[in-house]
């Protein structure tokens, strides 16, 4: 999942750059990429034995290699899942849902964003909202994945008619109108690009590919 | 894009080099954590660290000397350096009086500074405060957003700082007269250009030959509006009628004027500039102490300026003309 | 055109006026003859009066000041000012020991400080005397044109003569040291685009996006080629080679170093080039007594840098080292 | 003729700096357009009385306006002439002769540059020879300004094929081969426009416009 994410985001670099040169300063693809590119880098050194400690390892790598707003973000968010993930080896619906609702929840600690102010907040909290009904109706996992990488990204889209209230689209105030926040998409589109991976990849265990 | 450089990615590093050695007697750079630091900090004076993204050029590691800042921390172009950065930095200049971290009110910047200086606080008990700058009025401040962002007036906050450091105040005195300047200081900026972050390699926003954004952050971010570029009397008076309507600055009030290129206006406009903000400030009945007019905080090759007052007491006044001996300030 | 400016024809005189409204207890202007001086002269050292065209701010009126120049003569953009201009300010800053021009090689340079300093002598008795900068090496220097063009090295002259004159030395040997950093003084520069001369308002060439100008000056006038626009570490490599081969420098040489930014390019790329041209010096058994980066000599809006050595001897290096305290160029 | 002079000046200032942009600064048509404008300006200030008086006055203005190398070069180009000019006051082929050789052997004097050197004096010196042999032909003036500004004209051509050696642009060298000189085409375009204009005044008397 994580190994997806990190593909995704060094494919993506570019347009999630494009996107913050809209409604920021441009550098959201290459900050993230940084990061991403360390966790890389470092594979094969991470633990894997369990999903806390390989969670908590990549929200560190992250944490000091992400420029910006996104490295205590993202570190963060990473660091918090892990916390919820302790010596986890499977995940279900369930788990993930608590994973990044914990994750949200230290975002919006961190960054005090709201829905509704045009961060990855936006996209954040449906997935969670999806995930946790899914789990209440029992749903199986690849589904569930299938409805929250789908609300995030309607929770992207629709930060296109948001005003920023936070980060540096805030200077542009009402000019990010029509713009969607990056962070947001970005959210949208890894998990989108996790669904789709676990839905072609062989396995179904989720720890088998972290 | 057309730059002077090897690698995007080599940018920050080759520059902090380069820049240690132009002064190889005044400044040194960790390397690993990208901090610069002055060649012989005094761990008798209360330590001033700054930095944030790169880009800004002089600013900030161009402040770091006697009277200013004591390290720089040097993130990606524009983008806040993490909080270990910060931290070593933090360590690296460790003094008995404590430190002030001086921040420019960024999203980014605020949480790593933050969470640098709560782990200095409470790993290695240092003695960590810190002023948020936000001199902006571009950008209206309220609550439930991010607030105004700090842009050249801090080169200002540095400097009072730095010169009751130097006079060997203590910390809590340090912050509440760095304060007082950032509560004290307004800016404004507008671009003709956009500027080119390296990573990307295209400008940051298009513009057309006859437009300039107005109200400019020094991140390439557009400014409040699009307009058509005006001729530099009419930018000065609105730059100059939108900062003394902020604060407000009054008939009789006493500021220090910093007029501020962006990195890819030349010095000849700046003057110009500065030719009729300085006739509007008399006029206003405003005293000017003292003046800057350069390159201070820089936004890449952005071309277009700033101006910035520094509303004086007796106190700033003296603090503002205290020696300072800098690699990009100097003063006797 | 993109420029903060009101009236192409109103540049210059507004600039000047500028200047002299950011550092009024400084500088003086006298609007009619349009040559800055300093507030209050020193009749009693030699007079120094340099100036050019204008369009290379903060040269030349930028080194108006304590242990630098008494006067700056700027004429329009990028031309001469006329020999009444150059002999007014010889008049106002008229002292006992006579006064050096500082005049950069160039035709029209040469003949109106000629012109002015004929009349001065004839008319006024003012002992004049007169040097050529002449340190661009991409110009083949000839007895048969108009030779070298005089470029960022005039800094270097300007600050030589003036520790010289402040130090109470006669003419003669103001004169003989100033000539003498003119004779081990070289530089050559390259540009990224062109700049644009206010009264004309489109660029003075047309450059690809992939191209540079190599060995150009600072007037906007082409240079010795186009080429592509080569990495930092190759244009530090080929610049220090060039200098290096022409004085020549060697081995066991202590030199100066500017690396001069032409106006557009912002400081984070000349410390990026420095960085490779530090090296390359240490690498030629070259000792950087002192480097210096920033834009000194600059030509309008370009982008593009030069790189200047200076090979010091003890007298050179005391001089260079001795205080100055201009707008532009300030040591303790 | 000065008239003419000025006219024209500032008529083709954009022409002039476009051709010095090729292989100097690009202010050429500037700095000339600078003194003939107050020519122009203080046109009726300036002593009529004698071509000498006039010429210098001229020169004195043009000296002092003019920036660049311009200035001191047609400025001391019309003081030369004034000079040889003296107090006449009407001019035939051979005084003609006389005026623009003084004018030519001050610029030469002034800027050292020789024939070939792919400047002004490259369009002038033709024009010196040609009112020679046309005064020693005794032709009538009209004929003979044609002539000369067409060896003006013809000169100023030819520097097309130059390598510059004097003045900014012989920092280009080579590079300068395929450009004209802007200084000597403004002295054709020059004679050429002060021939017209006499073709089709009235007045036949040199003095009668200046
Ligand atoms: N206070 C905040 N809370 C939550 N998310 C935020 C906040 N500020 C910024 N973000 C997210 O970070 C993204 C920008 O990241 P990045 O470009 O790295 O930051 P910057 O360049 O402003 O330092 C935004 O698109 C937004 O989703
Ligand atoms: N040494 C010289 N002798 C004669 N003519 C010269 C000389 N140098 C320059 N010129 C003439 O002056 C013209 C350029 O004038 P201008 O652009 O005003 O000078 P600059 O910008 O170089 O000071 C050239 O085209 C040439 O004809
Ligand atoms: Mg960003
Ligand atoms: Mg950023
Ligand atoms: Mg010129
Ligand atoms: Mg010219």
């Amino acid at each position: 999942m994580v190994a997806r994410m990190v593909e995704l985001v060094l494919e993506k670099e570019a347009e999630f750059s494009a996107l913050d040169a809209a409604v920021g300063d441009g550098d959201f693809g290459a900050s993230l990429a940084k990061g991403f590119s360390k966790l890389r880098e470092e594979w094969e050194e991470l633990p894997k034995e369990d999903m806390g400690a390989f969670l908590k390892a990549c929200g560190l790598l992250i944490g000091e290699e992400c420029g910006g707003a996104s490295g205590p973000l993202w570190g963060g968010a990473f660091r918090a899942a892990a916390k919820a993930a302790k010596d986890k080896e499977a995940l279900g619906v369930e788990d993930l849902a608590l994973l990044l609702d914990q994750a949200v929840l230290s975002i919006q600690k961190t960054g005090k964003a709201e829905a509704g102010d045009k961060t990855m907040v936006d996209a954040l909290l449906p997935a969670v909202k999806s995930l946790v009904q899914d789990a209440q109706a029992h749903l199986p996992l690849e589904e569930a994945l299938k409805n929250a990488a789908a609300a995030a990204m309607e929770g992207a889209e629709a930060t296109r008619d948001m005003v920023a209230k936070r980060g540096r689209a805030s200077y542009l105030g009402e000019r990010t109108v029509g713009h969607p926040d990056p962070g947001a998409m970005a959210v949208g589109i890894l998990l989108q690009g996790v669904y789709e991976h676990r839905k072609t990849a062989e396995s179904k265990r989720f720890t088998d590919e972290l | 894009m057309k730059k002077i450089i090897n690698k995007p990615e080599q940018v920050v590093l080759e520059m902090c080099q380069g820049m240690v050695k132009a002064y190889p007697d005044k400044l040194a750079l960790d390397p690993k954590y990208r901090f610069i630091t002055r060649k012989d900090p005094n761990p008798r004076k209360v330590s001033l660290v700054s930095g944030g993204g790169s880009g800004h050029e002089p600013a900030h590691a161009g402040y770091v000397g006697t009277g200013m800042l004591d390290a720089a921390v040097c993130g990606d172009v524009f983008a806040s350096p993490s909080s270990t950065q910060v931290y070593k930095a933090i360590l690296a200049t460790r003094s008995e009086k404590g430190t002030l971290l001086i921040v420019k009110n960024y999203t980014g910047d605020c949480m790593n500074f933050d969470g640098a200086a709560e782990m200095a606080r409470e790993d290695d008990d240092v003695d960590v405060e810190s002023v948020y700058v936000n001199d902006d009025v571009a950008v209206k401040d309220s609550l439930y957003t991010a607030g105004r962002r700090g842009v050249a007036g801090t080169v200002f906050v540095h400097k009072i700082a730095g010169a009751a450091a130097e006079l060997g105040w203590d910390l809590p005195a340090v912050k509440a007269v760095a304060e007082k300047a950032v509560s004290r200081v307004r800016s404004i900026g507008f671009a003709l250009t956009s500027c080119t972050v390296p990573a990307r390699g295209v400008p940051t926003f298009d513009i057309g030959e006859g437009d300039m954004e107005y109200g400019v952050g020094i991140h390439g971010e557009p400014g409040i509006s699009r307009e058509a570029l005006a001729p530099a009397d009419e930018l000065a008076s609105r730059a100059v009628a939108a900062l003394l309507a902020d604060l407000p600055f009054r008939k009789g009030d006493e500021v220090a004027v910093l007029v501020n290129g962006l990195g890819g206006t030349p010095l000849q406009e700046l003057f110009i500039l500065n030719n009729k903000a300085s006739d509007l400030l008399a006029e206003a009945g405003i005293g000017i102490h003292k003046t800057f007019v350069g390159n201070h905080m820089t936004s890449l090759d952005m071309a277009g300026a700033s101006i910035t007052l520094l509303q004086l007491d007796g106190e700033l006044k003296g603090l503002l003309d205290a020696p300072a001996d800098t690699t990009a300030f100097r003063q006797a």
